[in-house]
């Protein structure tokens, strides 16, 4: 009964605000809007709390399955799931409460019907149990954000920034679609928990694996991983600072939570009984690969924007290592730690768009000092920062507890530290730039930092007007407070494991979807954050102090072990700058490179 | 990276991958020999569930109407997004004159209008009965506007799509297929997009239920978003810039 | 002989891309990803086929019982046709942006600039 | 399979590779018009008729028309 809303409530809305959105002022089409969005927001953290006790199915149409055949569409609501939609809704509310302040000229009201359809794909991609229609809302949301991403077309690079985006993604949903067809001339069928019945019947043959490759290929374009990320720092480089929010906050998430889906309700039954290592391998060198690029690139950022776009990389990155250890907790560490980090990227995206309104330069060379009148705004950017570098208690922190002792429960036990490195560098780099631009510490100048191309940070056309800030500010403090409060929720790691336990149960998924059977018994779950993880948090967080200080201040380390550190690092650093050189045809060879490797190395090693 | 290198890398990725996409296509079906369990139950319900004689538009609005309403949105989010980027103020006056001189082109182009159009509803209005349908219909019936234009009336196919009332029409094909869909829950107290309305009689226009409704609004959304289309492309012509 | 239409979607998904790689003009790109998306029809509607069988329409006289191609992939089709159009619509747009704020339309050249 | 399928795939396959090679766009715009028909006798002669008819109101007007247009804009300064 609710679960429609949450994709038909924003839907309508952009009907008629598309229909009649030009009679009324853009203030009006935004309070429209943004009232949608929260009423949405609420109605998923009610789904998150009815879907406690199984999972609803709802099918679209009244078309239940037959003789447990799926005929139509549905959407399977389980608490991760709702709570990812949650996630969506709340950012976005926040974004369109701040852009009613951001913006300066009147918006048109196509920004707002595309902001509405955004919210739906996304929610939609999110809920849906049917691989076709997740198609549907992966194309539907790529092409709202990339009409957003072109939204101030004033200058050329953000039309290229959107253009590579289009074509990128382009050829990653062809990819799925690819994979798709492939497995619906295996299974004849779309739904999810289908599709795994039937294919758990078989043995991993070439379909199978190319199928799963292609569909992984596709969903990680849309995440940016490494080596299909070019396209998003060049988009959310550009893009306008609320819709960054979103862009950073939960788009990119959507792709590994997908793969999550997919793997556990389609594949965990054909390709988990023997073939478990190789994707677990696969899944994990790539996610490894993508945390270290991200937080190197990150950290070479002068721009705050693109050095977010690149954090939000690397920690789809860990993201990725998460899900890729395929076992519960892996993915419900995951699954917290993209709402809990989504909400702090959020909140970064939103004091960023503050910045940029006040000081008209969001460039940390540029605007360094210039934000000393904004103590508020840099509080929240610091403490953003401790929250990316996982400083217990906070939400991050819990998250990542738990991704460590999913890695160590496989023995792992190499794995935490290094991404526990990712983190300390992600958040170092904001930290450093937090510093320069709201204490003015540091010199004004690095020949390290690579600049921000001219108009991509100035906002182009934002000129620095002093303004009544509560709307700008107020909804970056919100999302700051909900992510680092999610630590404190009592036993929400435990909530978590519990739901996941049930989530990667695929027979028992198949039976509730398809024959509507009682959903299993929740597994007792005990969680408790143990020694490792604190030392792993703590350390992180002092780790990225200690890095945004020589970030500052390297002039003072020592010159002989500078030149040493420069030697070694200054080449790979230098050509790895020189790979994000915006050229279409390069990323998408990388892309088509990136589809060789993982699908190759996936069919090797299942053999 | 030089075009070299770049050549081939994609060279060597692409062969690799190729090699790997035929060696899936051989695990599919003898090319024919399909027997998708999903396709034959709909094949044989269709019918006398729904009253329809095309199955193809029966599984597109109603089995999967949700996907056709994605769809649907896609098409107008496009839209949007289209009008979005190239909104820049046109000032009015510097039009250029129309670009087709060539009588012969403007008396066929006059002439093929009207078949166009009514052709274009004949075929969105008996989607549920033959092939075709409101995708199909809408595209063909924008393009007779398009026809108007290139019979170098320019001004005439100005005054066939006013803008605003085409928004209007395409916002109101979209925000009816949810409304459609929303009257399964409130009127029919059951699913979302779940019929609501008579069935009527097989092989007649008025069959289907709801799948006459939903063809008949999304060809109303798909001809507004291709005229808009048309429209913002033709404006972005004959502004001079 | 049969896995011909099968290795026609091959052959066009990866025409489309080479296309895409190497090419020097925006507009040849657009077109080119258009080539690469008809690959993704081909091969649905392949896969859908069932040989002797006709399309799933059944007019007064024809009786349900003889069977027909499947339904499914053609209604996934056919709407993603016309939306295509549209999507490749507003590359294009994007397209013309570029050109009048820079009068290139090579995509090498667009980028090589900006770093 | 019957010899106009192989036909029709053939032709499609040619198209295809005919479209991404005409490196002039206008030229390349009409090779699409002419790929496109291909891909609707395709369609046909495999039970599609949806599809075809989609894909030719689509290939044969919409998709030229933009096209032609963008081009024409494009044609403008050079």
């Amino acid at each position: 009964m609710l679960v429609p809303l949450v994709v038909a409530l924003p839907l309508l809305g952009a009907a008629v605000l598309g229909a009649a959105g030009h009679f009324l002022p853009s203030r009006v089409d935004d309070l429209v809007a943004a009232a949608i969005a929260a009423a949405v927001t609420v109605l998923c953290v009610v789904l998150i709390f009815h879907s406690a006790h199984g999972t609803i199915t709802y099918w679209f149409g009244g078309w239940h399955p037959r003789n447990g055949i799926a005929i139509g569409i549905s959407f399977s609501v389980e608490p991760l799931g709702a709570g990812i939609a949650a996630l969506i809704g709340a950012l976005m509310t926040a974004a369109l409460v701040q852009s009613i302040d951001y913006f300066e000229e009147e918006v048109p009201p196509h920004f707002f019907v595309l902001m509405l359809v955004f919210l739906a794909s996304m929610i939609g991609f999110a809920l849906s149990s049917d691989l076709f229609n997740m198609f549907v809302f992966f194309e539907l949301m790529s092409t709202a954000a990339f009409g957003l991403t072109g939204y101030r077309i004033e200058h050329r690079s953000v039309l290229q920034g959107a253009i590579n985006f289009a074509v990128v993604n382009g050829i990653g949903a062809f990819l799925l679609l690819a994979g798709i067809a492939l497995l619906y001339g295996r299974t004849g069928a779309l739904n999810l928990a289908q599709i795994g019945q039937v294919l758990s019947r078989h043995g991993a043959d070439g379909l199978v694996i190319v199928a799963f490759g292609l569909i992984v290929v596709g969903l990680l374009t849309k995440a940016g991983a490494v080596p299909f990320h070019f396209w998003l720092s060049d988009a959310y480089a550009v893009a306008p600072a609320p819709v960054c929010v979103l862009f950073a906050g939960v788009m990119s998430d959507l792709g590994l939570h997908a793969v999550g889906r997919v793997y556990w309700v389609a594949f965990s039954g054909v390709l988990g009984n023997g073939h478990a290592d190789a994707v677990r391998g696969v899944l994990i060198g790539v996610g490894l690969l993508t945390a270290l690029v991200g937080a190197l690139m990150a950290f070479v950022q002068a721009g705050l924007k693109r050095m977010l776009a690149f954090i939000v990389i690397s920690h789809v990155g860990i993201f990725l290592t998460a899900i890729g250890l395929l076992t519960a907790r892996g993915l419900a560490g995951a699954t917290v730690y993209v709402v809990a980090d989504g909400l702090v990227k959020g909140a970064l995206f939103c004091a960023v768009g503050h910045l940029a309104r006040r000081v008209g330069h969001t460039d940390e060379l540029i605007a360094h000092g210039r934000g000393r009148s904004l103590p508020l705004t840099g509080t929240v950017v610091a403490l953003g920062a401790l929250g990316l570098a996982i400083l217990p208690p906070f939400g991050t922190f819990v998250a990542y507890s738990l991704v460590e002792r999913g890695a160590g429960g496989l023995g792992y036990h190499w794995l935490p530290p290094l991404l526990a490195i990712a983190t300390a560098v992600t958040g170092a780099s904001v930290l450093r730039a937090a510093a320069r631009i709201f204490l003015g510490l540091g010199p004004a100048e690095d020949d390290l930092l690579v600049a921000a191309p001219r108009g991509e940070e100035a906002d182009e056309g934002m000129r620095a007007a002093p303004r009544r800030g509560f709307l700008l500010w107020g909804p970056a403090v919100a999302l700051l407070v909900a992510g680092l409060g999610l630590g404190f929720a009592p036993g929400i790691a435990a909530h978590a494991v519990q739901h996941a336990e049930r989530f990667v149960d695929r027979p028992a998924v198949a039976r509730e979807t398809l024959h509507g059977a009682p959903p299993a018994p929740l597994p007792h779950v005990h969680e408790q954050i143990g020694a490792a993880g604190y030392a792993y948090g703590a350390g992180s967080a002092i780790l990225a102090v200690a890095l945004a200080w020589i970030g500052l201040y390297r002039r003072r380390i020592p010159e002989a072990f500078r030149r040493a550190a420069g030697a070694t690092a200054g080449p790979a650093v230098q050509r790895l700058k020189l790979l994000h050189d915006g050229v279409v045809g390069e990323y998408v060879t990388w892309l088509t490179a990136g589809a060789a490797a993982i699908t190759g190395l996936l069919a090797l090693l299942t053999r | 990276m030089s075009p070299r290198v770049r050549l081939g890398l994609f060279g060597v990725s692409a062969a690799v991958l190729a090699c790997l996409f035929v060696w899936a296509l051989t695990g599919l079906p003898q090319f024919g020999a399909f027997r998708g369990e999903y396709g034959r139950i709909l094949n044989s319900a269709a019918g006398p569930e729904r009253h329809v004689t095309n199955v193809v538009s029966a599984v597109t609005f109603d089995y999967r109407g949700f996907d056709t309403l994605g769809e649907e949105v896609l098409l107008f989010t496009a839209v949007m997004a289209v009008a979005l980027l190239l909104r820049e103020a046109r000032s009015g006056d510097e039009r250029r004159a129309d670009a087709v001189r060539s009588d012969v082109v403007r008396a066929v182009g006059l002439f093929a209008v009207g078949p166009t159009v009514v052709m274009g509803l004949y075929v969105a209005a008996h989607g549920y009965l033959t092939p075709g349908g409101g995708f199909q219909g809408g595209v063909a019936t924008a393009s007779g506007l398009v026809l108007l234009y290139a019979a170098g009336r320019y001004r005439a196919y100005r005054a066939a799509s006013p803008k605003t009332l085409i928004d209007f029409a395409e916002g109101t094909g979209v925000g009816t297929y949810v409304v459609v869909g929303l009257a399964g829950i409130v009127v029919g107290g059951s699913a979302f997009l779940e019929n609501v309305v008579e069935l009527g009689v097989k092989g007649t226009l008025a069959s289907g239920g709801t799948i006459a409704i939903l063809n008949a609004v999304s060809g109303l959304a798909v001809a507004s978003a291709c005229v808009l289309i048309f429209h913002e492309f033709l404006e972005e012509l004959m502004t001079a810039k | 002989m049969s896995f011909l239409p099968y290795a026609l979607a091959a052959w066009l998904f990866f025409v489309g891309l080479y296309g895409i790689v190497t090419s020097r003009h925006l507009v040849h790109l657009v077109v080119c990803l258009g080539v690469m998306q008809s690959s993704t029809y081909v091969l649905l509607l392949a896969i859908g086929y069932r040989t002797g069988k006709k399309a799933p329409i059944f007019t007064s006289g024809v009786p349900t019982k003889v069977g027909a191609v499947d339904p499914v992939v053609q209604a996934l089709t056919l709407t993603d046709v016309v939306v295509s159009v549209v999507a490749s619509a507003l590359i294009l747009a994007l397209v013309i942006e570029i050109w009048k704020r820079s009068g290139k339309l090579d995509p090498d050249e667009l980028g090589k600039q900006e770093t | 399979m019957i010899p106009l399928q192989v036909v029709a795939i053939v032709l499609v396959g040619l198209g295809g590779l005919a479209v991404v090679a005409a490196r002039d766009p206008l030229r390349q715009a009409l090779v699409l018009g002419v790929y496109g028909l291909t891909l609707v006798i395709l369609f046909v002669v495999l039970q599609a008729p949806d599809v075809a008819l989609s894909e030719l109101v689509v290939s044969t007007v919409a998709f030229p028309f933009i096209l032609f247009t963008a081009l024409a804009k494009m044609r403008d300064r050079e």
